[in-house]
């Protein structure tokens, strides 16, 4: 295919996303309405389940099987990472320089540690109650532990993460919710759906039936695949060399 | 639009419009203190918009963004130090009138609260948010110099 | 008069991007990202978006400049090492 | 290792565990919408792997 010919049909695919484009944003109802078709009925299902967030029961009841998705598709993309960036035959490990890092940082880095970890499981904890939820408090968990490098060095970051049990947590989480899908399909009812356990009080921590268990496993799962995939970075970044070939 | 969304929108206007020109331009040692203040600047317009809208869950937000707002600093400081060698990236007097507004904003809103657990939480997120800003500036004048390879 | 504020941070987020978008050095390029971040949790939060902007908020403040950050690192790490061996 | 222990040593580790659980205890409460017991366990627990995580910190970063 020439270059005049590729240019041409890219400019003729462009047209038509163009055109289609336009056509759509003309026939869009007007910016921030009354009537959300969606939006009232995915209320109504929410408070029927005592889920106090709406958000939470779209993630973890109403479209708990693209959450589903969602969890693969982020333990597939740890997963590669921590192929890709493996130590290879021809490179070796060195050991990293102590940090010196001022006082005052450092006395933050360790004031802050412990509360951002309460934070992040509370963002958690409160997932359906509250925004927030398993991954952006997972999210939050991780970077608590990571306040070690930039407060003090990667040694000590090293000295206080297992990896080898965030790897096997990683993996245990997504089990988790394959298991709660499956536990609703052995009890009669259709993969994931939210049937199995009782709805309780409406606002309390138990409430949503199988929401706050969903969510802790999705936040398991993101927290410790956040601390591997930073694992990877940080090694290649700070320990892993390439044997200089002379 | 109440008094409250009305603040957070010039807070953001002015604030957001500043950091964006402060890091877009200049030396590298510039951007790092305007990438400092923007937490400093928009944190005070997040607890605004959360009493303006009298959601209380937003605050969550602004919670956050004091907790990891100076750690997102202390990454550049840490990663940039060699760049920043001999540049001594610091702006004390901007970085005290930030602080100086954040503290008047939680003020504003604790007043606005009244007394209980919720005005003890404004008071952590401002205390997390003057704290965190103060720290991660003098992480930016030179807190990493000690630091080789890792 | 709600939607002034949605503007503002409309364009705020619009000028970061771009500007993001034009900048060559990826150490500069981290820098407008985090900053792009924060400013897309306001306008999430703005439109009445909370969980979507606190997930924008835990990604785009710390999670990834570090990422950015990090590999920035390693590859001038390696060019230096080359340097030194040749 | 070296370091004996000695009831003193014992003491100031549980003081130092005690005194950061009681904190971010704290802190949970001040967090929280509403108070109830399950959010008291629930805060009680996190508060506790706040307060290892705290100890465990300090001595990686002093422990050289």
């Amino acid at each position: 295919m020439s270059r005049r010919l590729r240019l041409w049909l890219l400019a003729l695919g462009g047209a038509g996303l163009a055109a289609l484009l336009a056509a759509a944003c003309l026939d869009l109802p007007g910016f921030g309405g009354r009537a959300h078709p969606y939006g009232t009925r995915a209320v109504h299902a929410s408070l029927t389940r005592h889920t106090a967030n709406t958000i939470a029961s779209v993630n973890f009841d109403q479209r708990a099987y693209d959450t589903l998705g969602e969890t693969s598709i982020l333990f597939a993309a740890v997963l590669g990472c921590v192929v890709l960036l493996r130590q290879a035959r021809d490179e070796h490990r060195a050991r990293p320089e102590p940090a010196r890092v001022a006082l005052p940082v450092r006395r933050y880095a360790l004031l802050v540690m412990p509360v951002a970890l309460v934070c992040g499981l509370y963002v958690i904890a409160h997932g359906q109650l509250s925004p927030g939820g398993g991954f952006q408090g997972g999210v939050v968990t991780a970077t608590a532990l990571h306040l070690l490098y930039l407060g003090a060095d990667y040694h000590a970051l090293e000295r206080i993460r297992p990896l080898g049990v965030f790897e096997t947590t990683d993996a245990l989480a997504v089990c988790a919710y394959l298991v709660l899908g499956l536990a609703a399909l052995l009890a009669g009812t259709a993969f994931l759906a939210n049937t199995l356990l009782p709805y309780g009080t409406f606002n309390t921590l138990s409430s949503g039936g199988t929401v706050p268990l969903l969510n802790a496993a999705v936040g398991m799962e993101v927290a410790s695949a956040v601390v591997v995939l930073l694992a990877n970075f940080l090694d290649q970044a700070v320990e892993i060399e390439e044997e200089s070939a002379g | 639009m109440n008094g409250w969304v009305l603040a957070a929108t010039v807070e953001l206007a002015g604030g957001g419009a500043a950091a964006l020109w402060g890091v877009t331009t200049g030396p590298t040692a510039r951007r790092v203190v305007a990438q400092n203040l923007t937490t400093a600047a928009l944190c005070p317009a997040l607890l605004l918009l959360a009493q303006g809208y009298g959601r209380p869950s937003y605050v969550d937000l602004a919670l956050l963004l004091a907790l990891l707002g100076p750690v997102g600093t202390l990454v550049f400081a840490r990663l940039l130090h060699e760049d920043l060698e001999g540049q001594r990236p610091s702006a004390w007097g901007l970085t005290y009138a930030v602080a100086a507004m954040g503290a008047v904003v939680v003020a504003a809103v604790c007043a606005a609260t009244g007394p209980g657990r919720a005005m003890v939480k404004l008071l952590v997120i401002g205390a997390l948010l003057v704290g965190g800003n103060l720290i991660a500036s003098r992480a930016l004048s030179g807190a990493f110099r000690g630091v080789r390879g890792g | 008069m709600d939607e002034a504020v949605i503007l503002v941070a409309l364009l705020l987020v619009a000028g970061a991007a771009t500007a993001a978008v034009a900048q060559r050095d990826p150490a500069r390029q981290a820098l407008v990202l985090s900053v792009l971040g924060v400013l897309l949790a306001v306008l999430f939060t703005v439109l009445q978006a909370p969980d979507v902007g606190l997930s924008q908020l835990a990604v785009g403040a710390v999670l990834t400049p570090l990422l950015v950050m990090l590999s920035v690192r390693k590859i001038r790490r390696r060019g230096r090492d080359r340097d030194g061996a040749r | 290792m070296d370091r004996r222990t000695t009831p003193r040593t014992v003491l100031l580790v549980v003081g130092e565990l005690l005194a950061w659980w009681a904190a971010l205890t704290l802190l949970w409460l001040v967090l929280i919408s509403s108070v109830y017991p399950l959010e008291w366990i629930v805060g009680a627990s996190v508060a506790a792997a706040g307060a290892l995580l705290a100890r465990a910190g300090r001595r990686a970063v002093s422990w050289r």
